[in-house]
């Protein structure tokens, strides 16, 4: 067994006691127990969000708002109530200003479609980075297509960091809209996402940050970050599935045009034209995921219990660990920046193609995800066809590091 | 921690070693058919080049290209294999090596699949049947295209 | 107590004993055992559904496609086997063409904003029906907006039908999509939509059905009704909330481009440009509501062991058993056709409005639902504010409709 | 089967007479200030035709428009409280009844309230607040467009 020491003197955060509160953990995978360090794919889920679906369905499942019984109005309550949970979760000004989605990739694609087809004309620029998730690329994209704006990025330094240098080039008057991952999915980088919003705000540039891999993991103050949209999703965040939110700043939704049109959105219907409420309905067409929204709200609650500050010194604790026991692998390529990261380490060996590597860990019981991770322009930056990632969350723990790292070793032994 | 009698079959001995040298590895330059293919979901990617006889035998096959053990594995072995076949034979080879990966349909000459009998682990792993195919779906490309040049 | 007899001599269908897989009817409300009439908007679940929930998130939770570990491989085939049981209910030809959304509003809106945009130029006629919900309505209005095009419909008769006489003058060579309710949510009303469809694609128009209230209700046969598109939502049918479902004929899936842009719909992304999978993938971009669509399987396994015409034999059984005897009413104004129809009876009492009804029956545990059910042109139309709709599923019985009718008769007198 | 208590405290006799045979329901035609209201979410709609003295004070009042019970009754218990009051009277009853209906902030005149304190039982039914409110929304747009139009 390894011994655990991290900066010598404080011993390491222990949240072992809380994998009590994941059923799923607590399974055998061909026969060896399960590590499961696929969290940035999705989180597993607490015994209390579960319950609280079972609980919803069993007591009070009815459609919301439009009742005047007794379960629609439960219904309605719990669900406006997680509305106030997610507010103050991530820091809005106003309960309003939160409006749920299917996720991230729903929330940008809201907003690259409601706010760019109102204001991108020809010739206007999309700035994103090189370390962009697929759904933080190819929404702008289409977008860019749609109005003939043109895309530009911020490349990434061999660190895994943004190349700064070339901000102020890249930041000009003809960007409309700058847009940023807030924690890389694939690198782990946590960028500056403040200090950027910032300057573009400066220069009236409307910004977006993908918080996908942020809310639930490090504190999130959208107001302290300064952006206009935050978009992130539940299921990283040990809520359902289905189930994420666009945080936009109030005076910016006000002057978007409706999306999708339907039922809750609207205020007068005639059969020629329409009026439409103001944010969030305006943005909520049709029966939401009532039950989904309700263990959004759930898991909120479980991980304000937990603790937010709790939750990213643990993962910062864990990841510092792997990655000192992982660089010890021989022919392993480490991806992104040596210090501060998310709670991630994605990983090429040169012995073994990432499948390969994810295959051999599945059948002793670990599971990685091997590929592109929806960042297939990072891999051709990097040169990789792909790597293996390990990511964690606070029920992860040094032992299950310590198990991967055995299997790695005889991965290792195996393929080479 | 026994390693799975599953991932044993996978990766076979012979399988690790036709991946980690693989044969036929390269590229042909004058007069021959070249296919990229890939499996974007992946990112494996695989270059095959033959060069046909006038009988529409294979005269020479080469590939090169990235990717997992499995597909490499795959994609060398049967250069071995339809290199010098005859279309007939080739095209018995692709099928039976198919039902082989995927576990279903019947097998018309056993014999001749050889080695690439090994490959037959794949089936307990569907998502990997792609891998292992990756070759096969490119060499079934360049048949065609030269066919289709005769025309 | 009331004496059934209908038609004479069959006596009724009796699915009471399912009440017992419906954990959430056994409760009181105000006191009273509840009596749950507002199933037109969601339906309760089965435990068999909201266990399947459970032992998702206890056992195989894990994003899917994307992995090659065992949780992900488990999550990847009970959603895709989901997808071949939805595909079979609704009698798809290929279980590519069913595309899961968030619900019927979401797959109206894919069409109104994918197809439209594609399609629809300056001029031409997009034809639906006086009876359409308003997430039938809207996306249209909207997708007219963008292109110049003109919405027509065709008006209802008195008798809550669609005004068929004006069917030729109306579906001419410049409508490019006719959209039709096949149950209307507010009448009842069962429309004619094999027909209705066969005469549009005789003409090259396309058609889509919106099918909120006849999936699982009465037996749905995509391939019979004849149209090119098809949508659904999942929580109508005894399925969680936020899942539901667009069927697509493949050759017009074929032609469409992508709508959302993100993970899991691309093929080859850099950072200039992408391309794209085929259907459903290109439609199902970022991470999907994957319990909610097991849950969509499991409710869908369900319903097939009831037997979907057991439960449409029910539904019009109960329905007119509750019509008869609301005849009585004094005051009472039925919307929608007499005979043949949907599980539901919307109507409006002249000594008491929509609101104060429904309000008064919650007091008695009997839930109703009150207003114009997204349906304000239809309002208009019936010239009244609003209406009061009981509406039923197979696990309601003739007792609660009698509970119903004592709780109306009250109202009567104390409103009167 | 009990009638609930809290259903009684919403739909009293004096509620019930109101909405049934509303006061002051109608039109007012000349000089007067007309303001059209709806609750689009319940389909309530209300007009409301107010004439303003000189002074400000409310000469007539007249509404008529369809909705349920609680906004109906609301609406006519509203022009026999305010017709013929100053407007600093009607700014404090509308304060007092917005603080009645919705349960929360304090009560400057309870007695000037009278009857419209029959309507407290709406706290317990918040939906329908707005119902209680849709006259007095109109009202207040009524004073509102009166004063701009002075100034
Ligand atoms: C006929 C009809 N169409 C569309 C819808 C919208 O469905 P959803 O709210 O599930 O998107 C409904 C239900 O509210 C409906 O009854
Ligand atoms: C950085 C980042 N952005 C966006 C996404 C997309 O999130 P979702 O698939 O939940 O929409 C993910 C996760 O897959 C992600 O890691």
């Amino acid at each position: 067994m390894r011994i655990v020491v991290l900066g010598k003197t404080s011993p390491m955060i222990d949240l072992s006691h809380l994998r009590a509160d994941f059923p799923i953990l607590h399974q055998q995978v061909h026969g060896e127990p399960l590590v499961y360090f696929d969290n940035a794919a999705s989180s597993q889920k607490p015994r209390a969000v579960i319950q609280e679906l079972t609980r919803y369905y069993e007591q009070d499942n009815a459609n919301v708002h439009r009742g005047l019984h007794e379960l629609s109005n439960r219904a309605t309550d719990t669900f406006e109530a997680a509305r106030k949970k997610v507010a103050r979760f991530i820091g809005a000004a106003n309960t309003h200003e939160v409006i749920f989605t299917r996720g991230t990739t729903e929330s940008i694609n809201l907003v690259a479609n409601v706010w760019a087809n109102q204001y991108l004309k020809a010739g206007d620029v999309i700035l994103y980075t090189g370390m962009e998730h697929h759904s933080n690329l190819v929404p702008w994209q289409l977008a860019a297509k749609r109005s003939g704006a043109v895309v530009k990025h911020i490349p990434v330094l061999d660190d895994g960091t943004l190349d700064l240098s070339l901000l102020d080039s890249l930041l000009t008057e003809q960007v409309k809209i700058f847009t940023c991952v807030h924690v890389s999915n694939s690198l782990g980088t946590i960028n500056p996402v403040r200090e950027l919003c910032a300057k573009a705000r400066a220069l009236g540039i409307t910004t977006l940050v993908d918080g996908a891999q942020a809310v639930g993991h490090l504190p999130v103050n959208v107001q302290e970050i300064g952006c206009d949209f935050y978009a992130f999703s539940g299921h990283k965040m040990c809520a359902p599935t289905g189930i994420g939110g666009l945080w936009g700043r109030a005076e910016k939704l006000a002057a978007m045009q409706p999306w999708h049109g339907g039922g809750e959105m609207i205020e007068v219907v005639t059969l020629e034209t329409s009026s439409y409420k103001a944010a969030p309905a305006r943005f909520e067409a049709g029966t939401p995921d009532i039950a989904g929204v309700i263990g959004l709200g759930a898991a909120v609650d479980y991980l304000e219990k937990v603790g937010i500050d709790t939750i990213h010194q643990h993962g910062r604790e864990l990841t510092a660990y792997a990655l000192q026991c992982m660089a010890e692998l021989p022919g392993i390529h480490i991806l992104g920046p040596q210090s501060e990261r998310g709670a991630l380490v994605a990983f090429h060996l040169a012995c073994a193609h990432p499948h390969d590597l994810v295959e051999f860990a599945n059948t002793h019981g670990l599971a990685l995800r091997g590929g592109h991770h929806c960042t297939q322009p990072l891999m051709k930056r990097f040169k990789v066809p792909g790597t293996s990632r390990a990511s964690f969350y606070f029920y992860n723990t040094t032992a299950e590091v310590d198990r991967m790292m055995d299997i790695l070793h005889r991965a290792v032994k195996f393929f080479s | 921690m026994a390693l799975s009698d599953d991932l044993r079959d996978l990766y076979q001995q012979v399988i690790l070693d036709h991946s980690k040298s693989p044969r036929n590895h390269g590229q042909l330059t004058c007069d021959c058919v070249h296919v990229h293919g890939d499996n974007p979901s992946c990112g494996d990617e695989i270059d095959v080049y033959v060069k046909f006889s006038d009988d529409g035998s294979i005269a020479d096959i080469k590939f090169d290209g990235q990717g997992c053990a499995i597909s490499q594995a795959s994609a060398s072995m049967m250069t071995v294999k339809v290199k010098g076949s005859s279309r007939t034979k080739v095209n018995t080879l692709m099928q039976d090596f198919r039902s082989t990966v995927m576990g279903e349909g019947s097998i018309q000459d056993e014999d001749a699949l050889g080695e690439l009998q090994l490959l037959e682990g794949v089936q307990k792993f569907p998502q990997r049947v792609k891998c292992a195919m990756l070759g096969w779906r490119a060499l079934e490309q360049a048949i065609q295209q030269a066919e289709e040049a005769k025309c």
